[in-house]
């Protein structure tokens, strides 16, 4: 942009951000405004300052991949009663025992290995792991430096189904995060 | 859809820990040795089911025999590796229990009511026909036959799972079966045997001592258990 | 809503058209949230100028319909090049191991709906499949006698640019048709 002030930047963020709909890598953002990296996140931060204003139907989603950091544009999860009046989104059905049993892993201890998950449940995991990649709530990565072994991470579709903006915020995370997994 | 009942138990170790704490014990090798038949009970019950699944199961139920085993036989003496397997159970349940009550968070903020919905992708945006420029219909011959290929290998993985999740109740026949045709000794019974049958014969055959039909008797560490019905010749 | 105040009623309103994209009939809107027309209108005045701030990357177009009055949530014009540099580039993107997979499927097993492309290739098709109808090389065509589920099949575009006149056409094409998995 020619002259990039904080004020049209935030501006071209949500733009962006909204017509793309996906998460978008923040590195991205970067190079599609050609700002460097450090300050869209310091836009993004006043942006998302912004949409906490009771006023703003919208918020900011935010999550890690090894590509980077990614942001998403999304309604504020109290206005979802008016939202499933016009649309039908997938039903948030209850979780079965198994499921909820990783997907709580995955989601406080992650991004975590299908080693790791089969030893905290002493099961081997990979039927429920397909499971819940097929539904779209975890996402997967090939593991840094390691062939054929993948890390599974909460996806942006789960942060949303929880109504949360980042993983970060799921209660005392801090706490159960800090009980580091081993691969044995 | 098998997936689904599936879905529906969870992993060993949460079943473990659940049924100590039921019992209000703590996580240490003397619970273990206490709640080691509950657990082949429940075993039993998976079993009918959700087959698949038993496998996992039965080991655990392995390293809980052998605990149980070494509280009712103080003099029997365990390998190093056995030893590990007790403490590595132990710390996995520690583990699973300091986690368990994020599971009961995880599931409060899911079941909040409220969620975020994004936009999909150009939303509203009219197509382009816009096609990657190497796609012939070579490459999507050969990656239609990759998949196909992936596909096959993924149902062999269905029937491992299937053949190792060896009937315990097959077991308990062949146990009787044998001891009506004179064989007495365990070390008899599993001999060729893979190490999972050998497992499952030594669950089948806790089942019928704690249910009184056999008899069984070890001199001393690592002899023959010697097995015999009770009330023999019956 | 419950206690609708302005504040709140902007929100969800941007919340709706966010979600909604289309026009939207001003009429509709007042019956979704349960509030009057010219409450409604008198909201989307202020909303309106508060999208008039340099910070925002949206605005509200307003146009007449037969059935009155209509808004839609959009991108301010002077960002349209920045928009547009992010289509060109999204299209640009070679061919993803993702994108040959999932285009091999529909070709060779089409229609499919997304829960079997999910199952064959087991993990989320959702994006993927939005990506390929975006790029024409898909279309989509509502299920027969089942609601909200669409088939995917190769666009007539694709097979010209294939070089065949049909999909039968396809080396083997027969072989794989015959033998689809179960989706059990």
């Amino acid at each position: 942009m020619d002259h990039p002030n904080n004020q049209n930047i935030i501006g071209a963020i949500e733009a962006v951000l909204f017509v793309y709909g996906e998460p978008m890598e923040i590195k991205r953002i970067a190079k599609i405004l050609k700002i460097s990296e450090s300050k869209i996140k310091e836009v993004l931060q006043q942006l998302e300052q912004e949409f906490s204003i009771e006023n703003r139907g919208l918020k900011l989603i935010f999550s890690d991949s090894p590509a980077g950091e990614r942001v998403q544009l999304a309604t504020k999860p109290e206005f979802v009663s008016i939202i499933e009046s016009i649309i039908k989104e997938e039903s948030k059905d209850n979780l079965t025992p198994a499921t909820l049993e990783t997907l709580s892993l995955i989601a406080y201890l992650g991004p975590l290995s299908r080693a790791q998950i089969d030893f905290y449940r002493g099961v081997n995991s990979s039927f429920i792991l397909r499971a819940l990649l097929m539904r779209g709530l975890v996402e997967r990565f090939p593991a840094p430096k390691k062939a054929n072994i993948y890390l599974y991470q909460p996806s942006f579709d789960l942060l949303k189904y929880l109504g949360i903006s980042k993983i970060e915020e799921l209660p005392e995370y801090e706490r159960y995060k800090s009980q580091i997994p081993s691969t044995k | 859809m098998y997936q689904l009942t599936l879905q529906q138990f969870t992993g060993p170790i949460e079943k473990l820990l659940e049924l100590i704490e039921e019992k209000k014990l703590p996580v240490a090798e003397l619970s273990l040795a206490e709640v080691t038949a509950d657990f082949l009970n429940y075993l039993k019950t998976i079993k009918e089911v959700e087959p698949r699944i038993l496998a996992d199961f039965v080991v655990v139920a392995s390293r809980l025999l052998l605990i149980k085993s070494k509280s009712l036989l103080p003099n029997l003496e365990l390998t190093e590796e056995e030893e590990r397997g007790i403490k590595d159970l132990e710390e996995r349940l520690r583990r699973y229990q300091a986690f368990k009550p994020a599971i009961n968070l995880f599931k409060k903020t899911w079941e909040q009511k409220g969620y975020s919905v994004s936009r999909p992708l150009f939303h509203g945006r009219p197509p382009v026909f816009y096609p990657p420029k190497d796609l012939d219909v070579k490459i999507l011959h050969s990656a239609v036959n990759s998949i196909f290929e992936t596909l096959k290998q993924l149902s062999p993985e269905v029937q491992t799972i299937e053949l190792s999740a060896i009937s315990l109740e097959e077991k308990i026949k062949e146990i009787i079966k044998r001891l009506e045709s004179g064989i007495q000794q365990f070390g008899k019974l599993t001999k060729e045997k893979s190490r999972s049958e050998v497992i499952v014969l030594f669950i089948a055959l806790l089942h019928l001592l704690r249910d009184q039909i056999i008899k069984a008797e070890q001199k001393q560490g690592f002899s023959d258990i010697i097995i015999e019905k009770h009330g023999s010749s019956k």
